[in-house]
């Protein structure tokens, strides 16, 4: 099993487009937020645009909560969206149910992010299977035909033999198997774009990597456009052409995934490539843990209902200025390859006003008293 | 190396009684020393969990303990068998001397009762004098130590974040100052970035505290950075177990080697990764030999028949131990006379 | 201490008169004129306020005794009556009764229609010294016991006070009875004896407790353990249920009065509109086996006159024709005369003469389980002759309202009762109340009994002016009603009750039948004052 | 607070619809006052009499529904809840108010103790299971499943008569006036023991089966493991733990069914001849006392609507979980 | 993962033991039949099947004419009449035989009705959400505030021959609301379900959705309010025919009380007439329950009795199976001198 070097594959057409995608989830207020004018909202996603390409993976990183898996269920039309657009073929659509919903979901296809939720456990396999088929007309006529489509189906996802798997119930599979029906679900649809939410997060290293090279197969054969969404980096490092930032509801950084992992560019990106652990890091380094590699993680994430003014890393950013706290920093290119990054240190004029770190939060008093700062790890490299 | 403070022995774990039973946890032997971070990783459903739930006596029915010893080495006194200790002993023992942060912080603080209520009551449970005053000023200190604003004392869980949630429990398996605190993937939830900034200040707490940690996780790059040794499970059995680093660099174990094989790394070159073949086993009927040997790319004719004792290699380091007839301990070699036979 | 309940120890005898009623919790209501009162429910109006003369229902013929007035004259077409009013009557409060109280309570029955439950219809009634004259539409010879016996004299003093009588819960009762009231529970009321002013010697019961229970079956353990010791309810096997509980003590005495329960036929539906089919019915339905098992012996005594009329009540109204003549089951006889008529007995069934087969549905509510267990007696005794009845356990309403609409082919029903058989006879017979079938007859005449004979013979009893016009308008209702069988007579209503000897003695029964004995009739009153402790 | 805004809007409607339906459903049934008033006195009623008593109660005005209906809102929005028909001229208030305070205090009792009781029974059946607290459970769901008529019947035959200690009918002795002194209040704790035991008999095994099956869930729940693994106490883990828990889905219940109180239970005061509010209910609808059962439906609409409202609030400071923002 | 799943709401067939797939139909059968494997359970599906049979053979079987009269009047239990005999002399086991019947059609189709209409009104509330919901809830919540009993006694007195049917019918159409209140608030959690937001996102159709993704994971909460309506209208019918209100003609176990209870029976001593009759009812009720037992714990794998709960260990000591504290099997071997590192122990089991 191998995973190739993916990063020359040719940029596809645009398959399935977010423009300005923003989804705001209302909440409950508290007895106080009855008089004030404006109903509390989740900022979950907030202006969000990014593009599918035919035989292109696109991963998705970012913190817990930043919005990934709602950018997803928007994608595939689950949610409502707040504002903003989703074209598929450049046509703009919005569907909430019937002919043209299911229309729309033959050709984007969601797996969704906890394989132990989203298989019904009342049904087999084969019922979960059976389902996609008939309803996008794949199931072929006569039961043989079906036969045939559900074999062709699990083989394809290398659950083999198909017929030890066709009739277990959900309980009866390992993670990785149940992954792997969530994904010949998605595939029975014959789609175009597969939207995959974290498929392994919750898979040991050797069944992850059979499930990322599934997909790394169906993608140069079959010319599908993947959204993969991880908070593995490495492994979007290695499975994904192109990588998107995200940090609460926003994006903030994007470009080829070599690129954003090796050289991130914006302070968030390289905290969380300096988080991630690293064996490469220590081995030599005299035995054990050490605890002075801990990153600061500079305080807790954002509230979202009322997300900070400006950019949203400005408080936790050690590279603050001034205008972060008040001014939304547009996507900045930093080089013809399509690397870029919502943040003022790339623009010229910004940190020529004002020198970066300067407005940056009391480290010292937010970070836990045990730590010492090694800011900006992803720097050094 | 320092001296043990946990040594478990032939730990025997089922779920269920007689034919019906699951063998998940099989003659386990694992040695935890004062101070030291011991991984626990391996394939999932490998027993890893149930290990560390057996030998805190707090596995769920149909679980039940069916061998071995569990011997806890206290700074004074003789070893006591955790096995052999009455509901009552147990009680007393348990978070004084062993205490867990389980992997879901959401589901292991109760929701209706306040995180201070949660941590006076193990306070009191276990220190029945003390007096309120003192078990709040304590609290407040514990807080402060995982980095958490004391304020946050009469907070519900709900109100927390995940990753505080996490932090509260650390601080809680901290407040009476075990020996040993076992953590079954305490991150595993959470982003890479708090994933971090816990396991940052556990380090910390450690050091600064002297307990040991039973880590585990399946996640090896952190397993690797964080920990002092290594023990790798599957199929119920440690099949390798040596220092952190040792390992990392070179695995004997082909089940080892196949998860370093795995796992893409975020730095350095890009490599390839071969990844391992074929499926875990089924406990219920488990491959004769070495479970792994119908994977394995190694596999000769021993490996089929007979079970390769957990024993340092003969042509190593002698704190490493494995499992496997390519690397036949010192004393043991492929042919051995078959074990005696359980009742 | 000073708790309205201090000192108060049940069954200290011979002071306390325990009553119940089966009626269910009341409401402080002690207004004497509307049924639906606790005094009225429970039956106390009767020992605060007082009628003018004292009627026996046991003995109906007998002349009323003075009361209230000691003299009562009726005009000889019977419209008006001039009552003479006692002077020794004072009211509670000590005032004098007055010839302008009773002149008043007429007047105040005449002027609100609400509070005139009987329905006599009143034109006036005015007081000259110590004689008051009532004035009446209509001749009231046979409701002379709803003008002189059933309404209670209220004090004018406190009355016209009253700004409206139909509302008033008259929470002080001041009445001319020898009892008034000390206190009111949803449960109980209790009344004690005037300690002094009351007209005739001051009875000898000192308290009197009503306690209502809330069904049969409560109030006939409370008679059978003794908590009470007067009730009027219906016990099923009431020898063992009750009597054989303290054999010496617990008595039934179960008079009956001029109104009788039976099996009405509907008149209009074929084969039962033949006088022939109903007779023979009447022939084989066993009306002491319905006595016996049905009303437990006693509850509704058997009528045994073929008049239908009830003894010892009704006996000197049965004509001569019919005396001495009792309903006898038979068989043969009643299969004799259908076959005489043209019908057939085939087999087990009995064929009209148009060959059709007679069924018939009997039907009564669901929950009046004498009337069931009657039907079931009747059903039984038809299947003797070959009819084949089936017993619909109805819905209450809408049972009240097919009878009302002449949707039945039989029911067992009651008649209306009153002074003199009139009451009978006209809520079977009368056609004057005639009405299409599908049209409410609320009055009577449910079987839709068409017989101007009859119609003409109640008019003249009702209007009569001598006696002898009388007997002779009775005597031809009684030959109708014995050769048409428009309703096959079973049993009569009695007007006793179930009492206790262990406390009190002195009660009627059929050696000395002064009176009615049930608590909520006038004559209860009557009964109090008879009563004199045990073994004294 | 927009929550509450909602629930309040929410409620109101119930009320309202419940309130008209009240209202209607009354007054579809055939059959009217008089016509049960003569029924209950076969006979003794005379024909004449019924129009004196059309007259008494009011039905001789020729009123459309509608009006009705309008009266009715305008009566209920004064407070006035009409003449009942079986105790003309009783105010329905007045008749209420007497029958409240006993179903209260016998169901209410009854209820909570119920509720106490089994719950409390409940959390070591299912904190031991299989422990003799647990095989009791056949047996109570075998009590459960009797009629509470057939239950209260059978209790007046075998432990009352005469010498009984208990007596067989009635919320007090005969002759004595409510009060709170030494004559009454026993009396009235004497009558009440056998229908609360017959309620308390039938009833207490709903709350052990559900609060049981809430202990069994929730027993497997992290939290308690990890309240085990804290070495707390087992009346600590039992109680404030498992049971503290447990109890959360079980409060609605209990606030609805106090809610449902004031209903009575009617056949236990029928077979126990209990003055309550149950027994009124059940005479309102024998003699069609439309002003009665209308007041009697308003008292126990209002009150299962205050119910659900108190489980709401009660579950609202119960569980934390539901404060969240 | 950690090996037990919890959260409050699942009440969804076990998961977490990964077993071999090999096994799966084998297993789908023996998950069916463990239901049977439930004492409880099978006790009263056995005392159910019989009230099924009374039902059916009944009126057969009777060795009366329930009506007839004989002269045996208010005799107790004999040969001849094994339940003894009413005041009209009827033979009261012929009359609980007859009565079965309507007791149980009543109590089935009263029973199905209110279940179809709770999770009509109650999934489909839960589901869509939002004004149909509120209206739904609206309807629901009248409905519970209603008292059942005066209701169904006026709605039976509306009409004038109340057929068991009806008498069914009039039951089911009340008895409802708390069902599909709680069945609203499970498809509630249900509809956010991943696995329902999957079988959307493959294109379901929201019937289907409906229909096969949701509604068999309802199936216990469904049953146990089927089997708690049908002891509702059980009881229902039992108390209205009791206290005389509806006009039902045939015989059933209520109408048996209300003769008894109209003759006093029990107090002329007859206690014959009353207690086969009501203990025909809290046996039902009984069996009824124990179903229930059953199927709580036949779809809820917490509820399920791991098999034993106490054990007998090799040396004679029985311990027990509870959460907190495993049970140790083994007798433990003498401590031996701790030693540091591992040893190979070999055995195979
Ligand atoms: N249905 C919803 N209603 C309200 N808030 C929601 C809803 N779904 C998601 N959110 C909120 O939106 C934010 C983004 O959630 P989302 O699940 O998209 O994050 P994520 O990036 O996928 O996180 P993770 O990595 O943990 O999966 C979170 O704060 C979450 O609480
Ligand atoms: N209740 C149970 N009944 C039967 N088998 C069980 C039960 N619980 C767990 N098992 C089995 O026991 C084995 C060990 O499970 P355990 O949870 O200890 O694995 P793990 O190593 O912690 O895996 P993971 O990395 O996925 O958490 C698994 O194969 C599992 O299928
Ligand atoms: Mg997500
Ligand atoms: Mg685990
Ligand atoms: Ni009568």
């Amino acid at each position: 099993m191998t995973l190739s070097e993916s990063g020359a594959a040719p940029a596809g057409e645009v398959v399935l487009e977010a423009v300005g995608l923003t989804k705001h989830f209302p909440v409950r207020g508290r007895l106080r937020d009855l008089f004030s004018r404006t109903p509390a909202v989740v900022h979950a996603v907030d202006d969000v645009s990014f593009a599918l390409r035919r035989g292109r993976v696109t991963a998705l990183v970012g913190e817990s909560g930043s919005g990934k898996s709602t950018v997803a269920r928007l994608l595939a039309q689950l949610h409502p969206r707040t504002a903003g657009d989703i074209r598929l073929h450049g046509t703009s659509t919005r569907v909430r149910g019937g002919r043209r919903f299911r229309a729309y979901v033959r050709r984007v296809q969601l797996i969704l992010q906890d394989p132990f939720a989203s298989l019904n456990p009342v049904h087999t396999v084969r019922h979960h299977l059976t389902r996609p088929l008939r309803i996008h007309g794949n199931a072929g006529r006569g039961g043989e035909e079906l036969e045939r489509a559900l074999t062709d189906l699990l083989t394809r996802v290398n659950l083999t033999p198909p017929e030890r798997y066709l009739d277990a119930f959900p309980h009866e599979l390992s993670g990785g198997q149940r992954q792997r029906v969530a994904i010949a679900r998605a595939l029975g649809a014959d789609p175009e774009v597969l939207l995959a939410d974290e498929p392994v997060s919750m898979l040991d290293v050797s069944i992850r990597l059979g499930v990322l090279n599934l997909l790394q197969d169906l993608k140069q054969r079959l010319d599908l456009a993947i959204l993969y969404i991880t908070h593995d980096i490495a492994s979007a490092r290695y499975f994904a052409d192109e990588t998107i930032v995200m940090y609460a509801g926003r994006m903030v950084e994007g470009g080829d995934s070599e690129t954003v992992t090796q050289a991130p560019a914006h302070p968030y990106t390289r905290l969380l490539t300096g988080s991630a652990p690293d064996p490469e890091r220590i081995v030599g380094a005299v035995g054990g843990a050490d605890a002075s590699r801990a990153d600061r993680g500079g305080g807790e994430p954002p509230s979202l209902i009322k997300p900070p003014a400006g950019c949203r890393f400005h408080p936790r950013c050690p590279q603050a200025m001034r205008r972060c706290a008040t001014d939304l920093p547009p996507r900045l290119t930093i080089d013809e390859s399509g690397h870029w990054a919502a943040c003022w240190l790339f623009d010229a004029a910004t940190v020529a006003a004002d020198p970066p770190g300067s407005a940056a939060a009391d480290t010292d008093s937010t970070a836990p008293p045990a730590l010492t700062g090694r800011p900006g790890a992803g720097e050094a490299r | 190396m320092s001296d043990p403070v946990l040594e478990i022995r032939g730990l025997r774990v089922d779920y269920g009684l007689g034919d019906q039973a699951v063998r998940a946890v099989r003659d386990v032997d694992l040695t935890l020393h004062r101070g030291e971070v011991l991984g626990l990783a391996g394939e999932s459903g490998s027993g890893k969990s149930t290990l560390a739930y057996g030998l805190t006596r707090l596995l769920p029915p149909p679980g039940v303990v069916s061998g071995g010893q569990v011997l806890h080495h206290r700074v004074d006194g003789p070893p006591v068998d955790v096995l052999t200790l009455t509901p009552a002993q147990l009680r007393a023992y348990r978070w004084a001397e062993t205490s867990i942060v389980f992997q879901g912080a959401m589901n292991s603080l109760n929701p209706v009762h306040k995180v201070s209520t949660q941590l006076h009551d193990v306070i009191r449970a276990h220190e029945p004098d003390s007096t309120r005053a003192g078990r709040r000023a304590r609290a407040r200190d514990l807080l402060r130590l995982v980095g958490i604003s004391a304020d946050r004392l009469d907070s519900y869980p709900h109100q927390l974040s995940g990753g505080m949630r996490q932090r509260v429990m650390i601080a809680m398996a901290l407040a009476l100052e075990p020996q040993v605190v076992i953590m079954d993937e305490p991150t595993t939830a959470l982003d890479v970035v708090m994933q971090r900034q816990i396991l940052g200040q556990l380090a910390e707490l450690r050091r600064k505290l002297g307990f040991a940690v039973l880590f585990i996780t399946h996640d090896l790059s952190l397993l690797v950075e964080f920990s002092d040794r290594i023990a790798i499970m599957y199929g119920g059995r440690i099949v390798e177990e040596a220092p952190a680093a040792q390992l990392y660099g070179r695995a004997l174990h082909p089940y080892t080697d196949g998860l370093l094989h795995s796992f893409p790394a975020l730095h350095g070159p890009r490599r390839e990764l071969t990844g391992i073949p074929g499926s875990p086993p089924d406990l219920r009927a488990m491959p004769t030999g070495c479970a792994f040997h119908p994977r394995c790319p190694r596999a000769f004719a021993p490996c089929v028949g007979e079970l390769p004792p957990l024993g340092p290699p003969a042509d190593d380091d002698p704190r490493r131990a494995v499992a496997c007839w390519l690397h036949p301990a010192g004393a043991a070699a492929p042919g051995r006379p078959t074990p005696t036979d359980h009742p | 201490g000073d708790s309205p309940n201090a000192g108060k120890k049940n069954g200290a005898a011979a002071t306390v008169l325990n009553i119940g009623m089966p009626n269910g919790p009341q409401a402080e209501n002690n207004n004497p004129f509307l049924t639906t009162s606790a005094a009225a429910s429970l039956g106390y109006r009767w020992q605060i306020y007082e009628p003018l003369m004292m009627w026996n229902p046991v003995k109906p013929a007998e002349a009323f005794k003075p009361w209230l007035a000691t003299k009562a004259e009726w005009s000889a077409d019977y419209t008006s009556v001039k009552v003479t009013v006692r002077d020794d009557a004072t009211w509670s409060d000590g005032q004098k009764v007055t010839a302008e109280d009773v002149a008043f309570t007429y007047e105040l029955v005449k002027k609100y229609p609400a509070l005139n439950d009987q329905g006599v219809p009143y034109t006036g009634a005015t007081a000259s010294g110590n004689e008051v004259t009532i004035t009446m539409a209509s001749p009231q010879f046979v409701n002379q016991q709803k003008v002189l016996w059933r309404v209670p004299i209220v004090p004018k003093h406190l009355w016209e006070k009253i700004g409206d009588p139909t509302t008033d819960p008259v929470k002080q009762p001041v009445g001319s009875g020898p009892y008034t009231l000390k206190s009111f529970t949803p449960a109980t009321t209790t009344l004690t004896v005037r300690d002094k002013g009351y007209w005739q010697a001051p009875p000898k019961v000192k308290e009197l407790r009503y306690t209502s229970y809330t069904d049969n079956s409560a109030q006939t353990t409370a008679l059978a353990n003794g908590e009470s010791e007067w009730s009027f309810v219906f016990i099923p096997n009431y020898q063992t249920v009750f009597v054989a509980k303290d054999q010496e003590h617990h008595k039934v005495w179960a008079p009956a009065i001029l109104g009788i329960h039976g099996l009405y036929l509907n008149t209009t539906r074929k084969p039962f509109d033949d006088p022939t089919l109903r007779r023979a019915m009447n022939m084989v339905i066993d009306r002491a086996d319905i006595f016996t098992t049905a009303e437990a012996g006693y509850f509704h005594p058997e009528v045994k006159s073929v008049t239908g009329l009830p003894s010892p009540a009704g006996d000197s109204f049965v004509a001569a024709e019919f005396k001495g003549q009792e309903h006898k089951v038979d068989v043969e006889g009643a299969k004799a005369l259908l076959t005489g008529a043209g019908y057939k007995l085939d087999g087990t069934t009995l064929k009209d003469r148009t060959g059709k087969a007679v069924t018939i549905k009997l039907t009564d509510p669901a929950g009046w389980s004498d009337y069931q267990t009657s039907l079931e007696i009747v059903k039984d005794g038809l299947s003797k002759i070959g009819i084949a009845a089936t017993i619909d356990k109805a819905n209450q309403d809408a049972w009240f309202r097919n009878v009302e609409q002449g949707n039945f082919e039989g029911t067992f029903r009651w008649t209306e009762g009153g002074a003199t058989p009139y009451d009978i006879y006209r809520t079977i017979m009368d056609g004057r109340q005639l009405k299409p079938i599908g049209t409410a007859s609320p009055a009577g005449n449910f079987g839709r009994f068409d017989n101007k004979e009859a119609t003409a013979a109640l008019v003249a009893y009702a209007n009569a002016t001598d006696e002898a016009a009388r007997t002779a308008a009775l005597n031809t209702l009684q030959k109708v009603f014995v050769d048409q069988m428009p309703m096959i007579p079973v049993g009569a209503d009695n007007i006793g009750g179930a009492y206790s000897t262990k406390n009190w003695t002195g009660w009627p029964d059929d050696a000395n039948p002064y009176g009615a004995l049930q608590p909520t009739q006038p004559n209860a009153l009557d009964v109090v004052l008879h009563l004199e402790p045990a073994g004294s | 607070m927009r929550f509450l805004l909602q629930r309040t809007v929410f409620y109101l409607f119930t009320a309202w619809a419940a309130i008209t339906l009240n209202f209607l459903i009354p007054r579809l049934v055939p059959g009217d006052p008089v016509q049960s008033l003569i029924s209950r006195n076969q006979g003794r009623i005379s024909a004449d009499a019924i129009a004196s008593l059309r007259v008494l109660f009011g039905l001789d005005r020729d009123q459309s529904l509608w009006e009705q209906y309008v009266d009715y809102w305008r009566q209920i929005l004064h407070g006035d809840l009409g003449l009942s028909f079986t105790f003309f001229p009783t105010p329905v208030s007045t008749v209420i108010g007497d029958s409240l305070p006993w179903t209260v205090g016998l169901v209410g009792v009854t209820t909570i103790v119920s509720f106490l009781l089994g719950t409390a029974l409940g959390v070591g059946a299912g904190w031991r299971r299989g422990s003799w607290v647990d095989g009791l459970l056949p047996a109570t769901t075998f009590l459960s499943s009797i009629p509470y008529f057939w239950l209260g019947l059978v209790a007046i035959a075998v432990f009352t008569g005469p010498g009984s200690f208990f007596p067989s009918s009635g919320g007090y002795e005969p002759g004595l006036v409510p009060a709170f002194d030494q004559y009454f209040v026993p009396s009235a704790v004497r009558h009440s023991v056998l229908p609360a035991a017959t309620i308390l008999v039938s009833s207490m095994s709903g709350w052990i089966l559900s609060m049981r099956n809430m202990m069994v869930t929730v027993s497997s729940e992290d939290y308690i493991t990890v309240a085990h693994a804290k070495g707390l106490s087992e009346r600590r883990v039992a109680l404030g733990y498992a049971a503290r828990n447990a109890l959360l889905p079980n409060v609605s219940g209990f606030a609805l069914s106090l809610g449902f109180i004031v209903g009575g239970t009617l056949l236990v005061e029928i077979v126990f001849s209990y003055p309550g509010l149950g027994y009124q209910l059940f005479q309102a609808v024998g003699y069609k006392d439309y002003p009665l059962m209308q007041g009697i439906f308003l008292i126990i609409t209002i009150s299962v609507l205050v119910a659900n409202l108190l489980a709401d609030v009660a579950y609202l400071l119960l569980d934390p979980r539901t404060r969240r923002s | 993962m950690t090996i037990s799943p919890s959260s409050l709401d699942q009440v969804v067939p076990g998961q977490g033991a990964m077993a071999p797939p090999s096994a799966a139909s084998g297993r789908a059968r023996r998950r069916r039949l463990r239901f049977l494997a439930n004492g409880k359970a099978t006790t009263g599906l056995v005392v159910l099947a019989g009230y099924g049979l009374l039902a059916v053979i009944g009126p057969w079987v009777a060795p009366y004419d329930p009506d007839a009269r004989s002269g045996d009047v208010l005799q107790p239990p004999s040969g001849r009449h094994w339940f003894g005999t009413t005041h009209l002399g009827q033979d009261i086991l012929s009359q609980i035989l007859v009565g079965a019947r309507s007791v149980m059609v009543v109590g089935l189709i009263a029973g199905v009705l209110a279940t179809l209409l709770s999770i009509l009104v109650g999934v489909t509330a839960g589901y869509l959400g939002g004004a149909a919901d509120e209206g739904l809830s609206a309807v629901s919540n009248v409905f519970l505030v209603i008292p059942a009993l005066p209701l169904i006694i006026i709605v039976t007195s509306v009409v004038e021959q109340a057929s068991d049917l009806l008498v069914a019918l009039i039951i089911g159409c009340t008895a409802w609301a708390w069902g599909a209140r709680v069945l609203r608030a499970q498809t509630l959690s249900l509809r956010r379900r991943d696995y329902v937001e999957a079988a959307r996102a493959t294109g379901e159709r929201t019937w289907r959705i409906i229909g096969f993704e949701i509604l068999p994971n309802l199936t216990a909460i469904i049953a146990s309010g089927f089997v708690g309506t049908v002891i509702f209208a059980v009881m229902s019918e039992i108390t209205l025919a009791f206290i005389g209100i509806s006009s039902v003609s045939s015989w059933n176990w209520g109408t048996i009380l209300f003769w008894a209870q109209g003759q006093q029976a029990l107090a002329q001593g007859a206690w014959w007439w009353f207690v086969p009759a009501g203990l025909a009812i809290a046996l039902l009720g009984t069996a009824l329950a124990l179903i229930n037992f059953g199927i709580d714990e036949f779809v809820s794998p917490r509820l399920r009795t791991s098999g034993r709960s106490r054990i007998r260990t090799a040396d004679g000591r029985t311990v027990r199976m509870r959460v907190g504290f495993t049970p140790v099997l083994a007798p433990t071997p003498a401590v031996p001198a701790p030693r540091d590192g591992a040893t190979g122990e070999d055995e195979t089991r």
